[in-house]
């Protein structure tokens, strides 16, 4: 199995594992909310919210 | 019949699929004759080809590129494609119907805060919001012509005659839960349109943020809370308004404040409570119609009304009053190409 | 826009699902003017009070004891009705419509064959079959007409072709697989039409055995092995007949029969492998309309040919078909008060 | 695998929707054997008969006159049937499992207010409320139980944490809109749940004073703004509530909150903005499950926060909830009988 | 409960929609550890991102370039895909289980006539054809074995017992006409499976030569007329075979043929006329469960014997299927983790 | 409007007419059946019934 590192989860605190190679701007999701966040710097990594892709609903 | 001449269209986006509405209206129109519709993927195929209730029309999908001089140039296009085009689209016609946000909103700072911003402010303070019940007066010979969002147009249509007779000022907190049908997102869409995964969803959307609380703010002057779920139709509009107005207010009143508002309208109808299966507007009963269904409830433990709105989205909320603003605008009979009742009984429109 | 005078029409069984239909159609038919519809559940209620799509139209329920005299009388009530009333029908009309099973068959023997007998087998001879695909020419002026069953009406549109081009005699097999919606119910229904059961299905509900069977061996002189399912849509009735010719035939041989059939019809359609998403008749594209779809493909493996057909079972294959066949009795445009084409996108009708 | 006894049990009421659940379930469970399902309607008819599913069990339905000697009866009749048969159903049984509205308030005062009185108040005080998440502590040894309504479990669900986490106190204005599937009507049902007319609504059904305001005050301490509208699916409640703190709330104190509240709840799952197509509760994932879906988004425009929440009416809702307290009271694996995750895709069960 | 050892899994093609079921059957089964899911375009997202009912399962989906080593690999792929990776597949694992086409026919030639020929024509007569009721006792052991198709698999259980019985020989006609739901159509799909699109169809999609014939004929010795439509539905397969046996047969010799058959098949109902609401197989009844339903009805006209069949497509129709070869193929319990039953009501799963 | 020439349909043998420039390979439908047909040769321009895309139904 790859190594891992950790990170902050910015939604709710708790710590998260990551592959090891991670890297700026890729899209990782938070095991306890599922939602997609991204790696804005790495060393040490942290974790943003990633924009939601807008879904365009004909309005 | 129907008194008036005859006007020739061009339905712009006419392969998706509140192009597809408007070919259906306009094909049938008294006063109408469409000439052209486009499409860039679906060029030269008939509009049956793609439209199948409109196998009878002797149409092909021409080139965008190439607009024919008409009349009246209605654009079904997605956001962004009117105000870039809206040059050409003005070359090629006297009057532009546009079903897009792209000239909905009055002020380029609303597009900056709501969209990502606009082309073609210039135009923004000479297009006219399609709603005949809410800017009849400033239709006749208007010629560029902003139709509204079905959201915002639900929403409207049932909170309007609450604010005409003074029961709401635009200080209460209002809540907004919408209902909507697959046809809203047009017919592109992706996996979660897909029918295994879109099918017998209750489906948060757009819980907050969406687009359409700038139109409702625009013209009720007041902001909304505003959260809209996706159900299980295909077309259909539903609002319910969860308003708590400062005075307390009767079912009386409140029938008044409905009649007065709409009594004279030719496409409203208020629903409040009556017996039978239909007690309260729905979605199902106007669909493929220019109907607008609105109504009311009072709730007896608090101050609450709740307000209930349904439309088709692709008619009241899109082509049909695209179809009934060109009418005004022009002078023909206001109901001509939308006399269509409805289905009874009907599944799931 | 339309010739002819006008006709006072009633609609006995007003309250029912095909009595909605006729009311809805000729309700904004240019020759007709609806002075009546009964129902003795609903006396007294509003027309829209049961059928929600016609809130507009000023028309209270009576009672079926008290017939107003009018031109044209409506029958839309359940078999056996009709047969105990038909000489008061014909006592307050000129022109009866029965969309009942009552009229159809032609001999008191097949009454006791395929129903429990007939109260009035005089009648039997008198009455035309109202379908104008196949009885056109007896209609004009007929005073007794007798709207077709709806499975019938799909099967013998979808097979017709066949027969007047020589490819069946009548002596082969052949299997009609019907799939239908749950208006064909009517409006009374138990448990096994509930929501909760009734959604989601393929049911076979009439799996051998059916009555409408008696009808197209009638018109077609073949008896047909019949199945029915019910499936999970309120609106239509799609019929799939698989037939084996004698002899081989083309797909260029097919496409001559159903136009030699059906070009000159203006209500029927033959969809049969173009492109785009609707390639066969399908009944949700006739939702709503008078059209009939018909289509057929060819089975490389063996001399079988697919033959589709898809109607409105409360249009074409009941109000709709009552209503084309009063035009052609009366001598109005045939077409008049059946133009609507229906709707696209449209979820399941 | 699952420790505990087996208790044996009957079903009062076990040929309707929610009865028909609870026997699927007891099926299956490893510490329970059903010796006894009743219908007056359906009497001597095996299980299989109504319920399709279970056609493999071996039981047919008894009167509810005779009822055996058990160790639980869970009781699935209308509203009013069990406080009517109170001692007798405590007569032939250790542990009463109610599924009706019958034990679920504590005092006369309520039912006074909300139904038509109770026949017997004594045992107001000596029920439990099934809801283990809210109520857990007190399950353990309860003989007389009272599964909750299924719209006040979704609505309680969604805005419990709210209050653990002081977000909200109950001086606020909430309101609630919930949208509901056909089985909530029970097996029986008129006119309006028949299938032509219960297809594709989007129908306000208790558009204000809906009975489980009551239950929802009585637990979370607040009055709420309570509209229910009945959608298209025959499965699912979906709440959505929409509340405003008084003290600005980040997303992160939201998740905190519903962790807090739910982290180690077995059947709670907390779905707030993910990825993919999923990212809010919905009822389809859900369908067939005991559980809960909860979730959450804030309102930029203003202090709102959005909550949605998510179960079957019949399971999480009813008898899931049932059975999940009757595992805590007893005192075996909680989680017994009720592993079913549900199906992906699924289209509107 | 259920006897035998633990044996580790892995799913190519977890992603899709049977990859999901597969997921969801391991997931819940005493004797499979599910070690590895792929998917490609969702690598590193969790199994719950893409089913939802999965959101406990502790697993991210991994390349499928990166294979681990486990007992048994499931490949839900489609159709090609494993024929080219079989090598590959049979290295990771000691036995493999595929969903797709690549294995089910005898012999390369078959391959030529009905697809583009096949990749590994040397594995095909060591691949051995899943469904237990044709072809349990060549199972056990066995190290490839190809599950079968959906719509071959219901015409299959359907006609075996007439074939067992002696009541066809293979020389006759036989019309099967199929009705299916979305989810046949994999996660992907165009336009023609959006839900406004898809929504409330009777679609013929496949009207002749659709490839599930070879199977058929491959196993039960006749060429059938085999016409697939699509319904409204997401899961479930629905056949209707017309048959006409040369020597007349009674309902007590269906009777003995379908009881001969199946009564000891653990998963397989016969349903045929029973009373209640559910007399037929339905494919609603079995929806989420590895049960299939089969029936029939005597057609009183002419010698014709019409069977329906009922399965969910996903399930006894492939993932269902697959499980229970593996059970058979291990020897463990043969309905270890397909005890699921199916809900009622349920709507249109 | 641009010239058009006519060929026959392959399906009913009627008359259809096409833009002048159409090109061999180029795909076109019958204004009668709607069946999408293949110009398989020009001069005289000759049609074809086009293969159908075949949509896999997850056999
Ligand atoms: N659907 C509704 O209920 C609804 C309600 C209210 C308002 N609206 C608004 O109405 C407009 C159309 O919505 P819809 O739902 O009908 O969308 P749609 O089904 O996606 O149709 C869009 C149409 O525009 C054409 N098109 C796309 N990009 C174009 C471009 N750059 N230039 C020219 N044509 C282009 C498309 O055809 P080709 O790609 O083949 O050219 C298609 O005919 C949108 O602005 C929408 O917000 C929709
Ligand atoms: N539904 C279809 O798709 C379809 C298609 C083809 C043909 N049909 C035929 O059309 C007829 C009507 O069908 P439907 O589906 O519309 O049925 P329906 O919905 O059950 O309506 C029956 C109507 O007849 C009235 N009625 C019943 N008994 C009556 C009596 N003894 N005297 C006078 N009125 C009576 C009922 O109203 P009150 O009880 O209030 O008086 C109701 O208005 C049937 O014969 C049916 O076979 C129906
Ligand atoms: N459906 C839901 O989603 C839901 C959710 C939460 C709570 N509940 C509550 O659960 C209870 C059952 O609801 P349901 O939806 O399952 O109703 P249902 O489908 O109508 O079933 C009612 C059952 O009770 C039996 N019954 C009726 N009257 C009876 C009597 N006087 N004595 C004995 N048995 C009688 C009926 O069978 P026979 O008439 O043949 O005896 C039937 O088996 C209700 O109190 C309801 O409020 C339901
Ligand atoms: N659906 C049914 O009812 C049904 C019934 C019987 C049999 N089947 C058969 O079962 C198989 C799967 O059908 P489905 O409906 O589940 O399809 P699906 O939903 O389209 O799923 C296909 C799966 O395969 C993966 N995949 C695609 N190409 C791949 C490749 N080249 N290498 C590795 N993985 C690949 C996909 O994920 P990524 O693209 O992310 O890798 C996805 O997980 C098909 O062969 C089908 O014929 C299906
Ligand atoms: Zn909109
Ligand atoms: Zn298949």
């Amino acid at each position: 199995m790859a190594e891992t590192i950790t990170a902050e989860d910015p939604l709710t605190g708790e710590e998260i594992e990551l592959p090891a190679d991670v890297e700026v701007g890729e899209i990782v999701d938070s095991p306890a909310t599922g939602a997609e966040l991204e790696v804005v710097s790495l060393d040490p990594v942290t974790l943003e919210e990633a924009p939601e892709l807008e879904e365009d609903w004909g309005e | 019949m129907t008194a008036g001449e005859t006007y020739t269209a061009a339905v712009v986006g006419g392969s998706g699929f509140t192009g597809g509405e408007l070919l259906r209206l306009l094909y049938q129109h008294p006063n109408f004759d469409v000439v052209q519709a486009t499409s860039r993927s679906k060029e030269r195929k008939t509009v049956g080809h793609v439209h199948p209730n409109l196998r009878e029309m002797d149409l092909r999908f021409t080139s965008p590129e190439d607009l024919h001089s008409v009349d009246v140039l209605f654009a079904a296009t997605p956001h962004g494609v009117s105000m870039q085009q809206i040059d050409e689209f003005r070359d090629a016609a006297d009057t532009v119907v546009d079903l897009s946000a792209d000239f909905r909103l009055n002020s380029e700072e609303q597009y900056d805060e709501w969209y990502d911003g606009h082309d073609c402010p210039e135009y923004l303070k000479k297009s006219e919001y399609a709603l005949p019940e809410i800017n009849r007066e400033n239709l006749p010979g208007a010629d560029l012509i902003a139709s509204g969002g079905c959201n915002a147009t639900a929403t409207i249509l049932g909170l309007k005659p609450l604010f005409d007779a003074g029961h709401l000022s635009g200080d209460e907190q209002i809540v907004v839960d919408v209902k909507v049908g697959s046809s809203e997102g047009g017919a592109g869409g992706g996996d979660a349109s897909s029918h295994p995964e879109r099918s017998g969803i209750v489906r948060p959307y757009a819980p907050t943020g969406h687009r359409h609380e700038a139109e409702i703010e625009q013209f009720l002057g007041v902001s909304v809370s505003f959260t809209v779920h996706a159900v299980d139709m295909v077309r259909g509009a539903s609002a319910t308004c969860h308003v708590f107005p400062d005075a307390p207010v009767s079912k009386g009143d409140l029938w008044k404040a409905y009649r007065g508002s709409y009594a004279d309208e030719p496409f409203m109808r208020t629903v409040a409570g009556g017996g039978g299966v239909y007690r309260y507007p729905e979605p199902k009963a106007v669909a493929g119609t220019n109907y607008g269904e609105v109504g009311f409830e009072l709730d007896p433990g608090n101050r609450r009304v709740v307000v209930f709105s349904a439309i088709d989205n692709m008619m009241k909320g899109s082509a049909g009053q695209a179809v009934h603003a060109a009418n005004v605008a022009l002078g023909v009979e206001e109901t001509a190409g939308l006399e269509f009742t409805g289905l009874h009984p009907v599944g799931a429109p």
